[in-house]
């Protein structure tokens, strides 16, 4: 029953406008000291069993194929304590 | 944590139970323990309060909304009339139309995005239920002031919500409005506007005949939504600590939906539902006690086999949840396999939780013990019915004086009306209908920018006989102008609605409305309901358009400040040929233009 | 009749089905309903993906569909060369799937936009388009949240040299780079493009015009003459 | 020039779409062994100076206030290496 994260985050040289708006957005909200925001995405998978070498290869095939597209994006894979 | 079952109430008579808390006032109560002969287990409460709330037992307006039928023009087009899940109208060549218009209003200010969404979603099922393929949709919006802070937050994510839902469910956006006014900071009106096609011999309806035949949940799984009220019950008593803290908001799910609208008509189109309802603000609660009371008299339900999202749920909590995309069904035994074969195709799931009865009872059972059995009837129909006082506002007729005749001229009349044109409410309102989808389906004659929407309907249903006709709708309502004379504010809403819908060329045949209102227990706001809905069931009258449905919000307010009296009113109508349809604009050059009217 | 045969697809979610079999029976072809979970090309000639919110648009747009058992089938036949169109999810769909370069995003603007467009033809050279003309503007619906399409600098250079551009925005509603609508695979057979020709194909109903007609009279033609 | 991560996830007893769906679709892909799928949303947001205790402060404002919706989401924060 261990819990794996996956964090997906767009590839540096690609536009995101969504951390840019908010980027925008703070200083009009009286933020200050931010150079720049990204947003990603964050996917908790929960497995039936042990984090295991055998089932990390199993989601990290799952984040190469669906949960990432690797054409625009990158993604990072651990084990939550 | 001990299950309180019917046994237990006999047995612990005096036990003090939450009623207030769940929003029931003493008598109403007193009232339960008559019909029960003792107290309620805290299940049967649970039904109680939310059947006999303002928002499902329409208690305070029940006496005013009667005017809508006995008022009502005679109507040919008219097959079902007020109190279905939604009307529906006759539109000729065999076709049948239903609508209905709903609020919105509290869960869009609480969470805009996800509280419109689930408006669009809820209105939207309404419509299934009557067995029809629901067609568009239109959302008729208020907000405070455009430049107020609030208004910030609302608005977008309102308009959002909508969007993704209502694109996401491809259904065509066909109109709508949206208006600014600094009444409707902190208490937005979102009203949300569905409308189906079905063929006129294949109307359901929400009942549940046949005593043997079983009774089916299918979509999404039941979870903790919406169910904050839910929390006094499910601690044993409620002197105890709740334990689990239940969010008061429902997300919406439209990928589950529009699976959901597409598994009905197919299981519609294999005739395989003998009655369907869909589960909206008091979920499990309303759709078994209606269904219920409305049919053979009697069902049975195993409250456990409701599949859950949260499997901590207790009882009480599953049958006020209130999450989306849910429907239940009343099959056959014959039937039931076909019927869970269509549900396994759009991977929808489907559980048997029960069966009718000729007993006259609805009674449930949690792991083998009885905790409901109660009459049926009396939860969904036999709610208390209030004639609540009512008082002209003071200083209603201070208002009226108030002769706009006597305001200053403007001296520069190019600023005024640049004034006038940069207003809000005046002001294109494409910031919004650009967000939403009016092209989907193919089959949209008219959206934004005219008037009123108009469909095509012969290429609806594909394979169905055909037919050149189409429909057209309009909603309008003016906040400002019932406040200034509810009566006539209501007409004129009326009036609006009904001249654009006339003006595409289509016939207008029947309305629906929204009425939004401050607090029924507030003898100036209940006049004005009053005064409202006995004008707009005049004008329905003279303008030979029967009411088929709608709803009321009440306790549209923050602190004492009620909203504007907002009647908001929609109606449909029909063209013979949507070919002949008329289009607003000024389309060709050198044609001569005709004002009508005074 | 022809006989000429175009598949339209339907995965859970989709909605611009029905209207993609219209248009391709307005232009006098047969539309054959494909279901997403048959491993059944049907024996058609031609396959349309529509648009829509497929899986509801959740992860990405498109990217549990790709997945499909008839993308199992599609995805070889395609590469062997048979035509394919995708729009909206469609074309989401296409690039999920590798069948065409580059992805489609959030809209730079960050809203939903759903507005009549006006486009311009860069390559007609495909057998879907080619009752147009190089040049030739065009008016035709959007409607998406997430249709900026993006690649790589290779990628996009790649596609500008080959002439693999067959549709850019005249007024870029999304942010697309180098404002483009719609693009080609090398081979010509695969497009994919953000508009909806379907919803433009009849006086009636939709937008103004009918400028969509023409992909489905050029596959039919490319079909018949085949 | 530290950079701050603030990870948003749909709190647990709300209903959860988009990871429903995923789940749901993985065995369908090959893919054995997951029990729950949720999916939250990832910022990166660079701070112009360090991460001390008063800009983590404002980044845990920004957090409330702009990037999580507090009715429906929890955040949590942290410094990346
Ligand atoms: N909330 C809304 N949803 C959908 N359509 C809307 C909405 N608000 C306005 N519209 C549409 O935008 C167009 C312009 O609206 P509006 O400016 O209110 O026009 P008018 O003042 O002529 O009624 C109309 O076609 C109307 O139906």
């Amino acid at each position: 029953m261990a819990r794996v994260i996956v964090d997906v985050m767009l590839k540096p040289e690609i536009l995101d406008p969504q951390g840019q708006a908010i980027a925008r957005a703070l200083p009009r909200l009286g933020f200050a000291g931010v150079s720049a925001v990204r947003q990603g995405k964050r996917f908790e998978v929960d497995l039936e069993g042990p984090a295991d070498d055998a089932a990390l290869a199993e989601v990290r095939k799952m984040a190469e194929t669906l949960l990432a597209n690797p054409v625009i994006e990158d993604f990072t894979l651990r084990v939550a304590e | 944590m001990t299950l309180d079952t019917v046994g237990r109430a006999h047995e612990t008579p005096d036990e003090r139970q939450p009623y207030t808390e769940l929003g029931m006032k003493d008598d109403e109560y007193a009232r339960v323990r008559e019909i029960l002969g003792r107290r309620p287990t805290s299940s049967e409460l649970a039904i109680y309060s939310v059947m006999w709330s303002e928002h499902c037992s329409y208690k305070s307006s029940k006496v005013h909304l009667r005017q809508f039928s006995t008022k009502a023009p005679k109507s040919d087009a008219l097959l079902v009339g007020m109190g279905e899940n939604a009307g529906v109208v006759d539109i000729g060549d065999g076709w049948a139309a239903t609508f209905k218009i709903e609020s919105h209003n509290h869960p869009s200010y609480v969470e805009p995005h996800q509280g419109a969404a689930t408006g669009v979603g809820g209105i939207v099922r309404d419509i299934m239920s009557m067995g029809a393929r629901p067609i568009a949709v239109m959302d008729s919006l208020r907000f405070g002031a455009a430049d107020a802070p609030d208004t910030r937050r609302v608005l977008p994510g309102v308009v959002e919500g909508i969007s993704s839902y209502g694109n996401c469910l491809g259904l065509p956006n066909i109109g709508g409005e949206v208006a600014f006014d600094p009444c409707y900071i902190g208490n937005p009106l979102v009203n949300a506007l569905c409308v189906g096609l079905l063929r006129k011999d294949k109307i359901k309806l929400a009942t549940a005949p046949g005593p043997g035949n079983k009774v089916v949940l299918f979509g999404a799984l039941t979870g903790p939504d919406g169910i904050g009220g839910a929390s006094v019950l499910a601690s044993a008593t409620f002197e105890e600590e709740s334990q689990a803290k239940r969010p008061s908001v429902q997300v919406g799910d439209p990928f589950m939906e529009k699976l959901l609208i597409e598994c009905c008509l197919e299981l519609f189109e294999a005739d395989v539902v003998v009655g369907i309802q869909d589960l909206g603000a008091a979920g499990v609660s309303c759709a078994t006690t209606e269904l219920a009371a409305k049919g053979t008299g009697g069902m049975d339900v195993r409250l456990d086999l409701v599949p859950l999202r949260d499997p901590t749920l207790r009882p009480e909590e599953i049958l006020m949840s209130e999450s989306q995309e849910r429907m239940m069904a009343v099959v056959t035994p014959d039937d039931i396999d076909a019927f869970t074969a269509i549900c396994n195709k759009w991977d929808i799931p489907v559980t048997v939780i029960g069966e009718v009865t000729d007993t006259g009872r609805l009674v449930m059972t949690w792991h083998g013990e009885t905790i409901v059995d109660i009459p049926p009837g009396t939860a969904a129909d036999e709610g208390p019915v209030y004639e609540r006082p009512l008082h002209e506002p003071a200083g209603q007729s201070a208002l009226n004086a108030a002769d706009p005749a006597m305001l200053p001229r403007p001296s520069d009349l190019r600023a005024a009306l640049l004034s006038v044109l940069g207003s809000p409410n005046i002001a294109s309102k494409e910031w919004v209908t650009s967000q939403y989808d009016r092209y989907v389906r193919g089959n949209t004659v008219l959206a934004q920018p005219a008037d009123a929407g108009v469909l095509r309907i012969g290429e609806i249903m594909p394979g169905a006989t055909t037919t050149n006709r189409g429909i057209a709708l309009a909603t309008d309502g003016n906040g400002r102008y019932a406040k200034l004379d509810p009566y006539a504010g209501a007409q004129l809403a009326l009036a609006e609605a009904y001249r654009n819908v006339a003006m595409t060329g289509a016939v207008p045949l029947a309305v629906t409305n929204c009425l939004n209102f401050g607090s029924p227990e507030d003898p100036e706001v209940m006049w004005q309901f009053a005064e409202a809905t006995r004008g707009l069931a005049d004008a329905c009258r003279a303008l030979g358009v029967p009411v088929t449905g709608g709803n009321v919000s009440f306790y549209n307010q923050t602190g004492s400040a009620a909203v504007h009296p907002t009647p908001v009113v929609g109606v449909l109508g029909v063209l013979d040929d949507v070919g002949t349809r008329v289009r607003s604009g000024f389309t060709e050059e050198g044609a001569r233009v005709v004002l009508l009217g005074e | 009749m022809s006989g000429a045969r175009v598949g339209v697809v339907t995965f859970p979610g989709t909605l611009d089905d029905q209207d993609a079999a219209r248009a391709v029976r307005l232009a006098g072809a047969e539309a054959v309903p494909l279901w997403h979970a048959d491993h059944d090309l049907k024996g058609v000639d031609a396959v349309f993906l529509p648009g829509g919110f497929s899986y509801g648009d959740y992860l990405r747009c498109g990217a549990i569909s790709r997945f499909a058992p008839l993308m199992e089938e599609l995805i070889p036949a395609a590469r062997a060369g048979l035509p394919v169109l995708g729009t909206c999810n469609g074309f989401q769909i296409l690039c999920e799937a590798h069948l065409l370069p580059g992805a489609l995003t959030r809209n730079a603007g960050l809203h939903y936009v759903c507005r009549d467009q006006k486009l311009r033809f860069e390559n007609v050279d495909t057998p879907w388009t080619s009752d147009y003309a190089p040049g030739q503007e065009v008016v035709i619906p959007v409607k998406h949240g997430e249709g900026r399409f993006v690649a790589n600098e290779t990628t996009i250079t790649g596609l500008e040299a080959n002439g693999q551009v067959v549709l850019r925005y005249v007024g870029n509603p999304n942010g697309s780079l180098n404002d483009i609508a719609g693009i080609r695979n090398e081979a010509g057979n695969v497009i994919g493009l953000m508009p909806h020709p379907e919803h433009a194909v009849e006086e009636l109903t939709g937008a103004p015009g009918t400028d969509g007609l023409g992909f489905f009279t050029s596959i039919m033609k490319a079909l018949v003459n085949a």
